[in-house]
């Protein structure tokens, strides 16, 4: 939108009418907005003058004055249940196919994980970077968040990229968004979450690719989740059942990730996050086929940033295998 | 020697207190929810008094936390779902369909008494340190994270589920089995047609967030593990649960307002509603669309894209029947012999701002645009287009109306006009910048925001303080009219209806005779002999 | 169909009456009729009131069916997340108390059909409530043996929260299977108790010989309330006790 | 409504047919069906609970209305499972997302 405020306008500063359009689905969704809010004023626009122009013309002129007999109308009646019909569903169809492109994150999005806890959101980059209520991101490229809760449902929010995400404790969500703009913009937690719900909010930073490949280099970085929850993997233990070569008591982890199991008693479950962490914290529930259900449960044992990294790692062992390393940062 | 009225049948408290006669039970309930809504109307001002600065430089984030809480619990609970029902329908459907009382006189006022028990606790919540989950309760916050009175107030909303169900309970037998001869369902009054649509919602909807509720309490109190992720259990299916009866709720709180207005519509145009039929089945139809749709408050919430798709789908469904009721009372003005009194401005204004209200819950059914809209002050103020815009001006709109019926007495119209319109414009100045706030991120239910929305918020604090004088002044008025008001005759704004026919205010049995009917009640053109145009 | 016309033939007269509306005419109160002693003052007429009474139940129950929907509503979802963890948790239920307690809600449901019968056939006082009694005493016996087996739960620890113990393979699914178990048989067994109560009501009012073929309502409607509990229990019995039956066989 | 009388042999006759039905069901639980244990299960409750409804209730001799209040209340039961479980079985359909 060409005719949009300029950003620096000292006059709209404090009298925003808008929200900045900083990432790819912004436009998208705004198109969508604007159509909306000219049926929205059409139809109330009519309503509102029919209603004034009938309520003058046809004012009661003496006390004994009764309306026209008129009972009704089938055509009309179907005239307008089909028009609103049909503006309906284009707004149904129009709605969905966003919302579902919003929802199919590209291949090889970069992903980092994000942790929300009352009240702040703790993020890691794939290199390791961590951050608290902030989140650095390049513009240009897809960003994947993968996002879990330590407590209550908080909601990831970004006006300025149109994107939100329940958080959800005990399973993952995510969203993604691809930003187009450097700045700086709000971020928020839009699911009531407790006392200082208002206060679980920050900044997400969209820079130029190479600024932020500086950015990753300039911090203090502790290990990436990989190298983490490969370190995790030997300290608790795991590996000394999911042994690499099949012969442990455990399913062998490399390859699996992203692939369906046969479990025990039936049915298939596909090895994605959400699995994986349940395999972690509550292992009996899913057995795979032809294994004892002897695991423990790890559950109070590892933090959720933990299991996150223990999930990046279980997912790298599948991706050396088929030797694509997607969802590192530069690559 | 003044003529005897269900108003004079009995004189003292205990003859108020036990009473089974339908007329007093509805004023039973018409003083008990003016004052629960005076006490949400606190809890609002603070919420616009604190918003008033981007900083939360008034109240604690924990007082403010409650404060909207408890202002969601009461309004939604304890003043909207049982305003028009259990005060206008109590008082009218019985005489509206030529009956003495609703079928179940003593159900009728158990339930009264289960409302206020409700409520007490409720009450008892609020002042002991209030509640601060939200209205929504959501899990696993309400169960296992909020440190304050969740289970009184879980209890409270829990018992006043029970007034609800067993008003609906008596509407829905009294409709089917207490009409006078003759009375047919297509000469129905729409206020009862709305009425029974909205009762369908109260018996079929209401026991679901009961049983959620005590699942809550039971999660608190006992450690049983239904929602809570740390229990095993699922906070979406949580959401599911009450939405599956919030709702259709909100339709128990519009639906009696809609049935207001085509009454309203047709006396003050003195005309025959445009398409009776549509408009009747328009409110079956929303009662029970309307069951099918609350989903779409979970677009966000890590539901299926898939049920997402269907959610989404019959919510826009649900809209056409709306908008057929819109185009009708429209219709309806046209060629009429239109009168703009107090009753008539409040229908009016509600036309105008259900339109609004009604579209913006297009934007939020629509699925690319709920992810940036969901939990913004864009929801806010869509909902309170239909609650406050609709469901109170509709309930305004009908007690204006039928106040020289119940009381018998004629209220001042020229206060009575200003309020409507301060109501209309002080409504407005506080809802519409919400719209704008929303779109651009401002989250609801927070306590802090970014300087930037700061002139958003202030307008409409300022038209939350006109809002709250519109409120008031018919308080003044309406008490006034009951010792110094004319009075009124029977039919003091010439129009149809069986309530119409009998005295003002009417005797404790309504009718001496059971009315026999051979046309539809709501008569007005003095042939029968009309085509259809 | 139960309409506006239905009332027509309570009024031989005015159909055949030249066509009046409003409250300027019409027919004074309960014209053509004896007044039955039970008529209350706002019917027309005890088929009336008794069809009015009849429905209120039925909308009453179908209020119940939702409220016991919303926990089979939580048991089939996490049923459905939890196939095998339910399984193990059932078969640690006492099938057989399970089965003799339908037995014994299902006899009581016929005794409370016979005393309806009873009553409409304007059988003797002693004969209701003689029926009235053995509904009772069998929903006592169900309630007893509900008794025994909460005790037994309590002492083997299978009371989800703090001190819950599970030796199984799925103690997370298992404590969701005892929650559910406790609040359906729970509530189930509170809408008993009350029916106990309203059965005692109705028992005092037959021995004073209130009711005969002209006026049974009461006894009629919570017979229908008492039914649905049966009901509710129908469902219960398999889904709670049965489903763990030969958990364990191909594993 | 007229009231309509059963005769002690019919609820004798349903009172039976409830028993053998808890025979039945008890038996079936025994045997592994696999899932159609689930189907066997439910499919007798369902007939215990008609013959409830229809003779001990007295729906089959009532009118359409009692009828229509009494299936309103398992159609909207039916909405509740149905569309909920739509969203349970179908998440993590799509690729790539997590849900």
């Amino acid at each position: 939108m060409r005719w949009r405020r300029s950003t620096d306008s000292k006059m709209f500063k404090n009298f925003p009418f808008f929200p900045e359009q900083a990432s790819a689905q912004a436009a998208q969704v705004d198109a969508i907005y604007f159509f909306m809010v000219a049926v929205t004023a059409f139809f109330s626009l009519l309503i509102a003058a029919l209603v004034v122009v009938f309520a003058i013309k046809y004012r009661r002129r003496h006390d004994a004055e009764i309306g026209v007999a008129i009972h009704g109308s089938i055509a009309l009646e179907l005239l307008w249940s089909f028009i609103p019909l049909v503006i309906a569903m284009v707004m149904f169809g129009w709605g969905a196919k966003v919302f579902f492109d919003m929802y199919r994150p590209p291949a090889g999005a970069m992903e980092i994980f994000v942790v929300g806890k009352q009240w702040m959101w703790k993020a890691q980059h794939a290199d390791g970077m961590r951050e608290i209520n902030e989140l650095h991101v390049p513009v240009g490229r897809p960003v994947k968040l993968i996002m879990g809760s330590e407590d209550v449902i908080h909601s990831y929010y970004i006006p300025a990229f149109r994107v939100k995400a329940d958080v959800i404790p005990g399973r993952y969500n995510s969203l993604w968004f691809t930003a187009t703009k450097p700045g700086r913009y709000h971020l928020f937690c839009a699911e009531y979450c407790g006392t200082k719900h208002s206060g679980m909010i920050g900044w997400v930073t969209a820079m130029e690719p190479a600024e932020y490949q500086a950015w990753l280099g300039g911090g203090s970085t502790t290990a990436s989740p990989i190298a983490a929850g490969e370190k995790l993997f030997n300290d608790l233990a795991c590996s000394t059942c999911h042994l690499a070569n099949g012969t442990g008591r455990g399913p062998v982890l490399s390859g699996i990730f992203g692939k369906n199991v046969e479990l025990q008693g039936g049915g298939s479950a596909t090895v994605d996050e959400a699995y994986v962490r349940e395999s972690i914290v509550n292992p009996q529930a899913k057995i795979v086929n032809g294994f004892q259900p002897i695991m423990p449960t790890f559950q109070g044992l590892v933090t959720e940033e933990q299991i996150l990294q223990l999930i990046a790692y279980v997912r790298s062992l599948s991706q050396q295998a088929a030797g694509a390393p997607a969802g590192t940062p530069g690559s | 020697m003044e003529t005897v009225s269900y108003l004079n049948d009995g004189h003292g408290l205990k003859s108020w207190l036990l009473t089974k006669d339908h007329k007093r039970i509805a004023l039973l309930y018409l003083v008990s929810i003016t004052a629960f809504f005076g006490m949400g109307g606190l809890f609002a001002m603070f919420i616009r008094l604190e918003l008033l600065t981007p900083a939360g430089d008034l109240l604690q984030a924990e007082t403010y936390n409650k404060m909207f809480t408890m202002h969601g619990v009461v309004m939604v609970f304890f003043f909207l779902i049982p305003s028009i029902p259990a005060v206008l329908g109590n008082f009218l459907i019985p005489i509206m369909i030529g009956a003495k009382d609703l079928a179940f006189p003593r159900i009728n006022l158990i339930s009264w008494y289960i409302y206020i028990l409700g409520g007490t606790f409720t009450f008892v919540a609020a002042l002991s340190g209030g509640v601060d989950t939200g209205w929504t309760f959501y899990t696993p916050y309400s169960t296992a994270a909020a440190n304050s009175h969740v289970v009184t107030a879980a209890l409270g909303i829990f018992i006043t589920g029970f007034s609800s169900i067993l008003t609906g309970l008596n509407f829905i037998v009294t409709i089917h089995r207490m009409r006078a001869p003759g009375l047919t369902w297509f000469r129905l009054p729409l206020f009862v047609w709305a009425h029974y649509a909205t009762s369908l919602i109260m018996i079929l909807g209401t026991p679901v967030i009961a049983i959620t509720v005590l699942l809550v309490g039971a999660e608190r109190v006992l450690h049983l593990g239904f929602f809570d992720p740390a229990l095993g259990g699922d906070p979406v299916l949580f959401q599911h649960l009450f939405w599956f009866y919030s709702h259709p709720a909100v339709y128990i709180m519009i639906l009696p307002a809609m049935g207001v207005m085509s009454e309203i519509i047709q006396a003050f145009s003195r005309k025959n509603i445009f398409g009776y039929t549509f408009v009747a089945f328009s409110s079956l139809a929303i009662a029970i669309i309307g069951f099918l749709v609350w989903g779409h408050h979970l677009f966000v919430a890590g539901q299926s894209v898939y049920a997402g798709l269907i959610f989404s789908f019959i919510s826009f469904l649900v809209a056409i029947p709306s908008a057929i009721k819109v185009f009708n009372w429209t219709a309806t003005i046209y060629k009429g012999s239109i009168s703009l009194e107090s009753p008539m401005l409040y229908a009016l204004g509600f036309i105008g701002l259900f339109t609004i209200g009604g579209l913006t819950g297009l934007f939020l059914s629509t699925m690319g645009l709920d992810i940036h809209m969901h939990d913004t002050y864009f929801v806010v103020a869509h909902f309170h287009y239909i609650m406050v815009g609709g469901a109170i001006m509709g309930y305004l709109g009908g007690l204006h109306y039928w106040w020289p019926k119940i009381t018998g007495r004629i209220y001042a119209e020229i206060p009575a006009r200003i309020a409507a319109g301060l109501v209309f414009i002080g409504f407005n100045l506080t809802f519409f910048p919400q719209f704008i706030a929303g779109y651009l991120g401002m989250p609801r239910r927070y306590h802090e925001y970014p300087p930037e929305l700061q002139v958003w918020n202030v307008m409409s604090s300022a038209g939350a303080s006109i809002l709250a004088v519109g409120y008031a002044i018919p308080l003044f008025y309406l008490t006034y009219s009951l010792f110094a008001g004319e009075k009124s005759g029977a039919d003091p704004w010439g129009a149809k209806g069986l309530e119409w026919e009998i005295p003002s205010p009417p005797p404790t049995s309504n009718f001496e005779v059971t009315p026999i009917v051979t046309h539809g009640t709501h008569q007005y053109e003095p042939s029968r002999e009309v085509g259809i145009a | 169909m139960p309409n506006g016309h239905s009332h027509a033939e309570h009024y031989p007269g005015p159909l055949h009456n030249p066509p009046v509306k409003g409250a300027a005419a019409g027919v004074p109160h309960h014209a053509g009729h004896e007044h039955h002693p039970k008529l209350q003052h706002h019917f027309d007429s005890m088929d009336q009131q008794l069809e009015a009474s009849y429905l209120g139940m039925w909308v009453f129950l179908v209020t119940e069916i939702m409220f016991f929907g919303g926990l089979f509503m939580a048991y089939l979802m996490y049923r459905w997340a939890n196939p095998s963890a339910f399984q193990e948790a059932s078969a640690h239920l006492n099938k057989a108390w399970g089965a003799v307690n339908t037995v014994v809600l299902i006899v009581s449901s016929l005794t409370m059909a016979m005393a309806v019968r009873s009553a409409q056939t304007g059988a003797k006082a002693k004969t209701q409530v003689a029926w009235l009694v053995a509904t009772m005493i069998f929903g006592t016996a169900f309630l007893g043996v509900k008794y025994v087996e909460y005790s037994d739960k309590f002492t083997h620890h299978l009371v989800p929260g703090p001190h819950f113990q599970w030796t199984g393979q799925y103690p997370a699914g298992a404590e969701i299977f005892y929650s559910l178990y406790f609040m359906m048989t729970g509530l189930h067994a509170v809408h008993m108790i009350i029916g106990l109560g309203i059965m005692t009501v109705i028992a005092v009012m037959a021995w004073r010989g209130k009711f005969d073929a002209d006026y049974y309502t009461p006894v009629e409607v919570s017979g229908l309330y008492w039914h649905f509990v049966d009901i509710v229990w129908i469902f219960l019995f398999p889904l709670l006790y049965l489903i763990g039956a030969h958990y364990g066989a191909g594993h | 409504m007229s009231a309509h009388i059963a005769s002690t042999r019919l609820y004798i006759f349903v009172f039976l047919a409830l028993l053998v039905g808890t025979g039945l069901t008890y038996a079936a639980a025994l045997v592994d069906f696999g899932y159609a244990n689930n189907i066997v299960m439910l499919t007798i409750a369902l007939t215990k609970a008609g013959l409830v409804i229809l003779f001990f209730m007295g729906v089959r001799w009532s009118t359409k209305l009692t009828w229509l209040v009494a299936l309103s209340g398992f159609f909207f039961l039916l909405i509740m499972f149905g569309i909920t479980m739509s969203d349970y079985l179908s998440r993590g359909w799509m690729p790539g997302s997590l849900r």
